[in-house]
């Protein structure tokens, strides 16, 4: 529009009366549709709001998963953003550079999505099913407790120490992971047994 | 004889009636064709960036990023173009006392008077500040240009140059622009100059009227094909 | 907390709601001579960041390359905390640390500024830019680029008195803090406001920024700090991101942060006089050439002229005789 | 923490030493801020480096790493010389007054009963006078040379301001400052927090560092302040969960702790742990340990556990040795002991000292799992990356099983954080690929052995046979079950106590909290301190009520606090013996002539009288310790001890290397560098663009720190010829690395015992995976040892060499 005035104002300028008919025939309308200004849509529109935790610090601020689909109605749900939980007393919706990059820790390349079994000596991890897994470990385990499984020391107490397995449990599972992680690992008797709280 | 610096390669009479003299080779003539055509399509380009009001010329090329990507290769062309031309021509446009003696009566020139002129070589001073100022203006032009073609050439100087050679880049093209016009005109105006550009001859009368020594110095030095 | 801004009173909408930031709210429109004035006058807005808080933990770079989705690339440490290594069309806000020993104290201070887009008032940037439309500035101060109208000329970047636009190479259209213009548009505060630790980045409106940047300054002179002020530079007509400055009497130590910042007077000519002068130079030699074309009659080569040449022809030695 | 982070706010002033909580914990940080800005408050910032948390800081003082110790009894030493101390606190809440035996001594460095063969104390001599009574002698005048409170007047007086810039490398002035500004928080109105971190922890001497710390505290009466405690800032998000909850080899569940050898019956066992109260009226809140750990064995092994077997007490583990922690465990797979290894969500060959000891330990295992959301470098110790993990892949024949688990975002569940919060989250996402939960994990682990016992029988089968798994889906037990399992409910019906023919709890209903278990097998409950999580009131820990009365920062009704939703713990000493608030203006409860009432729950018995009862109930004085009898393997009192690789000799004892009864394995002590050879300190440590070794598989914050280097002073870089952003080699006696070098004014030379030390920052984020550039970590180069009480390693103060050098080489792949 404001193009369109400004060229007359050219042509009186230039005197180049002729010219104005021909211009138009020269695909002057693209240079003049600018688009007019506006701004970046709105990208948490229609997004379902799940209310989470930091896995990182122990500060522990909330934050606000926003998801295309609802997971906690069994729908496939494709994280899209995460951002601070305002409501939150503690981060008040604010988050340090790892948390405000939370979203390309859960989508991250190197995230691993199969099970892998790399065997003795081998160069590379090699795909299984999680039964081939899992009856592995079961197995591995069974036998190393059959055969290292300490009842009784040389005092005859009965001590029920399993020494030759270890296990270092997650500092950032939930209490309710722990608990059961805890339970399997005392049951079974392994007392090397530990979590980042000793580093 | 300095003079005949004024004759140059394919300047020849050809006896008839009217006489005919051959004042450009074709390669000459398609290497200023050339150039014309860049600096026009520069002028274009160039204006449509310089002020919002002559912004939708960047309709002529495709729309602004076109134009903003193809203004500084045009300006490549017309760059070496212009410089090949130009070291065909410097010689003749070397200027002399004459031409000053000649700037001295331009107004009988414009009225039309040329007889009380002294006889000049191949050109006057018009054409020879023409030429001059374009050599000038051009070297200008591609250097400031390069300064702030960015898209090669973003982290080659500091922005405050940059700034200064956006600045005489654009005072530069004013110029050009104006010598451009006086150039156009000034062939149109004295009748039978185009076709030295066209067909590369002028007539023996315009020879004799314009460049008179040019014409002299031709047929004195035997520049002359045998006739019929 | 009471009594400090805070940025997000409440988490981003997820219903639909339409942008309140348009094309009626322009104030000024990059190389468009004729913008009839905005239709409503929006409350000016201001980012405040107070750089005696900041913590330097880039938190505001991770969330402004989460929020706008963009990737600045594994660069590689070269001796300094700086990374990326500079602002690109990638990273929009950086962190820059200046080791500084105050020689009235002779300790060490860790100035850490937050740089990117100031959002001036007077925008150098969009006075530079020849494309109709592709730099905007709101009734609320934001300087936005329209990408769509973006040519790549990079003039925007001349006309930055800050050095913050960058040319992408990639779609070669220049990129700079919008000042998060979409969260804006429906209410929210920019991403790295809402993502600062500590709220040494504060968003609000101009006034009750300023208010709480005098807090501030109150705070720091309590500190010992008796230079603290306000960076809100008048050169560009202040700015709609501000800084309060421990050492406000000299910004430069904060990684050259411009003590008087102005947009520069070369551009102003380029983009003021020479513009006009050169558009009337030519319209007039072109107007004159016409004009001398009407009245002036052509010069042309009379037949007596021929004759001359003809004459001369005749005389001259023929070809090879005249040496 | 003894504190939560939103109540920083109400703190004058903030002490960050052996932490750096503005790069590690930016948000809760921000608490810092806000005391700054609408208090006033200062920060003070004692560290190696100046660091982003000194960047803000009011006062800043340098000091050599692994001499915090030598400082903090130095400010110790000067508030008592200057008589900067919360008197009535001292008189009535500590145990100032008691008399301690005259065994007890110390010299040259040394406490009493000290055996060189051992590396061990005889702790007999480190204990109260107790009188006919039965109870403990005091005076409470503290005129009587034994009492605790002249003992450690005189412990203190040898660090002078002189002795610690002498130790420290703390310039004296500078020191002085710090002490000054500390100790004006002796005044009842003006209250001091400690915000730390592994920067003490990670020492030999780590347990020493923090209860120097705890002690300034108590003499300034600042500990159940608000605005005041000793804040532990914890690493990972759920670390304190996992301690509260027991994943730790000397742990059960709730602090209960695991059986020895020397207690091969229940009843032996419990000889030792329900502690009688050693002040006439005090609560020893541990006489109700039996109730805790009888609900846990019923949590654990259900109708099977029965009064008549003890509960089940031999199905536990009897330890041999006072632990099985990661250190050992290592130790013993590096001598070939060890055959398995599960790493859940944890990655030792970057996170332990001494990598080349680590890759060879892992190297020697029949079968590694890792459970991770995210590759690591231990599941791949087998993989050649040159001289990022220069291993001869096909010698190696571990048997690697890595299994992909969720993350947070596509799990349910509850964190606690550092404050005590048990905070719930719901998933957002969905897993990618075939990534699992950990727990349907543990489950199958589980399932599957025990149909393999069932089959085929096997070594003491019992306990997993008995294992009570009573849940809806046994494959994957939902968070809700575990949790509800967690907080503990009556097996049978619950009389009240008060009126045995009323029901407290009927038969199968949650218990409202740990004060409804009983130790007669009608409760059981997971782990007592987190009873009242999931109670009949439903799930506490996923109430979002952000309300706060007249702002305290309490938040009682966001989520659930252990123990029973308690926020500021020993909250009862934030008033005076009367009960009154020391300060009015930082009320938290107050007694009102029959009861306590206030912003929090009260840390005692909502009925006891303010006179009677002291505020510290878990102790059997009723009262704090500055002196802490035998509780502590090196010392009653913390003494200076310099770490095991240090660039001077003990002052106090030449001889003294490390910690004297820290324990160091053979080939470790072989591995300990000296000064001559590695002159420089190096010192490792976080930044905060990162976390760990997770965020560098993500772009973001790959692009904020891409690359491993190392910090060092100007002067230093000069000396060798060190180019800023160049290539450095740096080596202990154990390793070498290759970093960029980040020449810096933020790292100063300091002077101790006369001589130059020069400290290179080691920070601690690269690897061999994930999406920034591939580097080493400090552990390529730290010492195998760790701290005398609780095996952390010191990973925060070892001798390197630093010269110019080219970058790595790739592998040849």
């Amino acid at each position: 529009m404001n193009v369109e005035l400004s060229r007359r104002g050219f042509l009186k300028l230039a005197g180049a009366g002729a010219a104005g008919t021909t211009l138009g025939a020269m695909g002057f309308g693209e240079a003049e549709a600018a688009t007019v200004a506006h701004v970046r849509q709105f990208k948490l529109t229609a997004t379902t709001e799940v209310r989470n935790t930091c896995p990182y610090c122990s500060v522990a601020c909330g934050i606000i998963i926003y998801a295309k689909g609802d997971a906690s109605k069994g729908e496939k749900a494709d994280i899209l953003h995460i951002e601070g939980d305002v409501d939150h007393p503690t981060n008040r919706g604010t988050l340090c550079p790892k948390g405000a990059a939370l979203k390309d820790f859960v989508h991250s390349a190197t995230r691993l999505k199969y099970p892998m079994i790399r065997k003795s000596g081998s160069d590379r991890f090699e795909r299984v099913s999680w039964d081939q897994a899992l009856d592995r470990i079961a197995r591995l385990m069974k036998d190393d407790r059959d055969a290292n499984f300490l009842t009784h020391n040389e005092a005859g107490v009965p001590v029920n120490r399993w020494t030759s397995t270890g296990m270092l449990a997650a500092s950032a599972t939930t209490n309710e992971t722990a608990w059961a992680t805890f339970k399997v690992a005392k049951t079974l008797g392994i007392v090397g047994f530990d979590n980042q709280a000793r580093v | 004889m300095a003079s005949s610096s004024d004759i140059q390669r394919g300047d020849a009479i050809h006896p008839g009636d009217p006489v005919i003299v051959s004042r450009y080779t074709t390669p000459k003539r398609i290497n200023h064709w050339i150039t014309a055509t860049s600096l026009i399509l520069l002028a274009l380009s160039g204006l449509a960036l310089f002020h919002p009001s002559l912004f939708f010329l960047t309709g002529l090329f495709g729309g602004g990023q076109n134009t903003r990507w193809i203004h500084p290769w045009i300006g490549v062309v017309l760059f070496v173009s212009f410089y090949i031309f130009f070291f065909q021509l410097w010689r003749a446009n070397i200027p002399r006392k004459v031409d000053f003696v000649w700037a001295a009566h331009a107004k009988d020139f414009l009225a039309g008077n040329e007889d009380k002129l002294p006889e000049l070589g191949k050109y006057n001073l018009g054409q020879k500040v023409v030429f001059w100022a374009m050599a000038a203006l051009i070297v200008v032009s591609i250097v400031t240009g390069v300064i702030m073609w960015d898209q090669y050439f973003a982290t080659a100087t500091a922005i405050p140059t940059k700034r200064i050679a956006i600045l005489i880049h654009s005072i530069a093209a004013v110029l050009m622009i104006c010598v451009f016009i006086v150039h156009v005109y000034a062939a149109i105006w004295a009748r039978g100059t185009l076709r030295a550009m066209t067909r590369g001859t002028v007539t023996g009368g315009w020879a004799w009227k314009h460049h008179r020594k040019w014409l002299r110095d031709l047929a004195g030095h035997g520049r002359i094909d045998p006739a019929e | 907390m009471s009594n400090s801004p805070i940025t997000a009173v409440s988490n981003p909408p997820v219903q639909p709601v339409s942008a309140d930031l348009g094309p009626r709210d322009l104030k000024r429109r990059s190389a468009t001579l004729d913008l009839p004035p905005p239709e409503r006058q929006l409350t000016e807005v201001a980012k405040l960041i107070d750089v005696s808080k900041c913590i330097g933990c880039k938190a505001c770079q991770s969330a402004c390359v989460e929020w706008n989705d963009t990737d600045p690339g594994v660069g590689e440490n070269v001796g300094v905390y700086e990374n990326p290594g500079d602002l690109n069309p990638n990273m929009f806000t950086l962190m820059r640390f200046s080791e500084w020993v105050n020689p009235e104290t002779d300790d060490l201070e860790w100035l850490i500024r937050k740089d990117g887009c100031m959002h001036c008032e007077d925008p150098g940037c969009l006075k530079a830019c020849p494309s109709p439309g592709a730099i905007v500035q709101y009734s609320n101060g934001i300087v936005d680029f329209i990408h769509e109208n973006c040519i790549g000329c990079g003039y925007c970047i001349k006309g930055c008195p800050f050095n913050i636009p960058r040319l992408s190479k990639a779609d070669h259209t220049v990129y700079k803090c919008t000042l998060c213009s979409d969260r804006v548009a429906v209410g929210q505060g920019p991403a790295c406001a809402k993502a600062c630790p500590t709220q040494a980045i504060v968003f609000g409106s101009k006034e009750d920024m300023k208010a709480h940047a005098e807090e501030r300054i109150e705070d720091l002179k309590s500190r010992g700090y008796e230079n603290a002020g306000l960076y809100d530079p008048a050169g560009v007509g202040g700015t709609h991101v501000m800084y309060v400055l421990h050492h406000a009497d000299k910004p430069h130590i904060y990684s050259d942060l411009p003590d008087r910042p102005e947009i520069s007077p070369v551009v102003e000519t380029w983009k003021g006089a020479v513009k006009y002068v050169g558009l009337a130079a030519m319209g007039i030699m072109a107007a004159g050439a016409a004009l001398h074309g009407l009245i002036a009659k052509p010069s042309t080569v009379k037949r007596e002229d021929e004759e001359h040449a003809e004459a001369l022809v005749e005389e001259a030695p023929k070809n090879g005789e005249g040496v | 923490m003894t504190n939560a982070w939103t109540d920083i706010k109400n703190t004058d002033l903030v002490v960050v030493m052996g932490g750096n909580a503005a790069e590690a914990h930016p948000c809760g940080f921000k608490w810092v801020t806000e005391a700054k800005a609408h208090r006033g408050a200062k920060l003070i910032v004692v560290d190696p480096r100046y660091t982003r948390t000194a960047s803000v800081s009011d006062l800043y003082a340098p000091i050599r790493p692994g001499t915090d110790i030598a400082f903090l009894s130095g400010v110790i030493n000067y508030c008592m010389a200057n008589g900067k101390v919360q008197w009535e606190y001292l008189r009535n809440f500590t145990n100032a007054s008691f008399i301690v035996k005259d065994g007890f001594a110390y010299q040259d460095g040394l406490f009493s009963g000290y055996n060189e063969e051992k590396r061990d104390y005889d702790r007999t001599s480190w204990d109260y006078v107790i009188g006919e009574d039965g109870f403990a002698v005091t005076d409470p005048s503290l005129q009587h040379p034994r009492c605790v409170w002249n003992l450690l007047k005189e412990h203190v007086s040898v660090y002078t301001p002189e002795m610690v810039e002498r130790i420290c490398g703390t310039p004296k002035e500078k020191f002085l400052k710090v002490a000054e500004l500390i100790s004006t928080c002796s005044a009842p109105g003006k209250v001091m927090t400690s915000m730390y971190a592994l920067g003490w922890t990670q020492h030999s001497s780590g347990s020493q560092n923090i209860r120097a710390m705890a002690m300034l505290q108590l003499i300034l009466g600042n500990i159940g302040m608000r605005g005041g405690g000793m804040n532990a800032l914890r690493g990972h998000s759920n670390i304190q969960g996992l301690t509260d909850l027991g994943l730790m080899s000397h742990l059960l569940t709730g602090y209960l702790n695991m059986p020895t050898e020397k207690e091969p019956d229940f009843a032996k066992y419990m000889e030792t742990r329900q502690f009688k109260p050693l002040r006439p009226g005090q609560t020893s809140y541990w006489q109700n340990y039996r109730k805790f750990m009888v609900s846990f064995q019923k949590a654990m092994w259900g109708d099977s556990a029965t009064a008549e077997n003890d509960w089940n007490y031999h199905y536990l583990p009897k330890l041999d040795v006072p632990s099985y922690d990661v250190l050992r465990m290592f130790e013993l797979m590096y001598d070939g002991k060890v055959n398995g290894y599960i790493c859940q969500g944890f990655n030792p060959l970057l996170a332990f000292p001494n990598r080349a000891k680590l890759t060879a330990a892992l190297s020697k295992l029949k079968f590694l799992i890792t459970m991770d959301p995210l590759e690591t470098e231990t599941a791949r110790f087998w993989e050649n990356h040159g001289e990022y993990n220069d291993v001869d892949t096909a010698s190696i024949e571990t048997e690697v099983i890595q299994l992909p688990t969720t993350c947070f975002a596509e799990e349910e569940g509850s964190l606690t954080n550092s404050g005590r919060w048990l905070q719930w989250h719901w998933a957002g996402g969905t897993p990618p690929g075939e990534a699992q939960h950990d727990t349907w994990i543990m489950a199958q682990i589980f399932l599957r052995m025990r149909e393999l016992y069932r089959k085929e029988g096997g070594a003491f089968p019992d306990p997993l046979m008995n294992l009570s798994w009573d849940y809806a889906d046994p494959n994957e037990p939902t968070a809700e079950e575990l949790a509800r399992e967690i907080n503990g409910r009556a097996l049978t019906d619950v009389m009240d106590p008060a009126d045995p023919t009323k029901v407290l709890v009927p038969a199968g209903k949650q218990v409202l909290n740990f004060s409804q278990l009983k130790d007669d097998g009608s409760t059981m409950c997971g782990c007592w301190i987190y009873s009242g999580c999931f109670n009949e009131q439903g799930n506490n820990m996923a109430r979002r009520d952000n309300h706060d009365p007249d702002e305290t920062g309490a938040y009682l009704g966001w989520t659930f606090a252990w123990p029973v939703n308690r926020r500021t713990l020993y909250n009862r000493a934030s008033a005076d013996l009367s009960g009154k608030p020391w300060d009015p203006t930082r009320k938290i409860i107050e007694w009102n002539g029959e009861k306590w009432t206030g912003y929090d729950v009260p840390d005692i018995s909502p009925t006891a009288k303010p006179e009677e009862v002291g505020p510290f109930i878990m102790n059997q004085e009723g009262v704090s310790r500055l002196f802490t009898r035998g509780m502590m393997r090196d010392g009653p009192f913390p003494a200076h001890m310099e770490p095991f690789e240090a660039p001077i000799p003990n002052v106090m004892n030449p001889k003294m290397v490390g910690n004297p009864v820290s324990r160091v394995f053979v080939t470790d002590a072989e591995e300990f560098g000296t000064s001559a050879e590695f002159p420089y300190v190096g010192t490792s440590y976080r930044l905060t663009e990162h976390f760990h070794y997770w965020t560098k598989h993500n772009r973001v914050n790959a692009a904020l720190q891409p690359e491993f280097f190392v910090e060092i002073s100007e002067e230093l870089a000069k000396e060798k010829g060190i180019e800023k952003g160049g290539w450095v080699r740096v080596w202990s006696k154990r390793g070498s690395v290759k970093a960029k070098a980040v020449v810096t004014k933020r790292i100063r030379p300091l002077v101790c015992d006369g001589k130059t030390v020069h400290v290179v920052g080691i920070p601690l984020h690269w690897g061999f995976t994930g999406a920034a550039k591939k580097g080493f970590g400090p552990n390529s180069l730290t010492p195998f040892v760790g701290d005398a009480n609780i095996e952390t390693p010191e990973s925060k103060a070892f001798l390197v060499n630093i010269e110019p050098s080219s970058g790595p080489e790739e592998a040849s792949a």
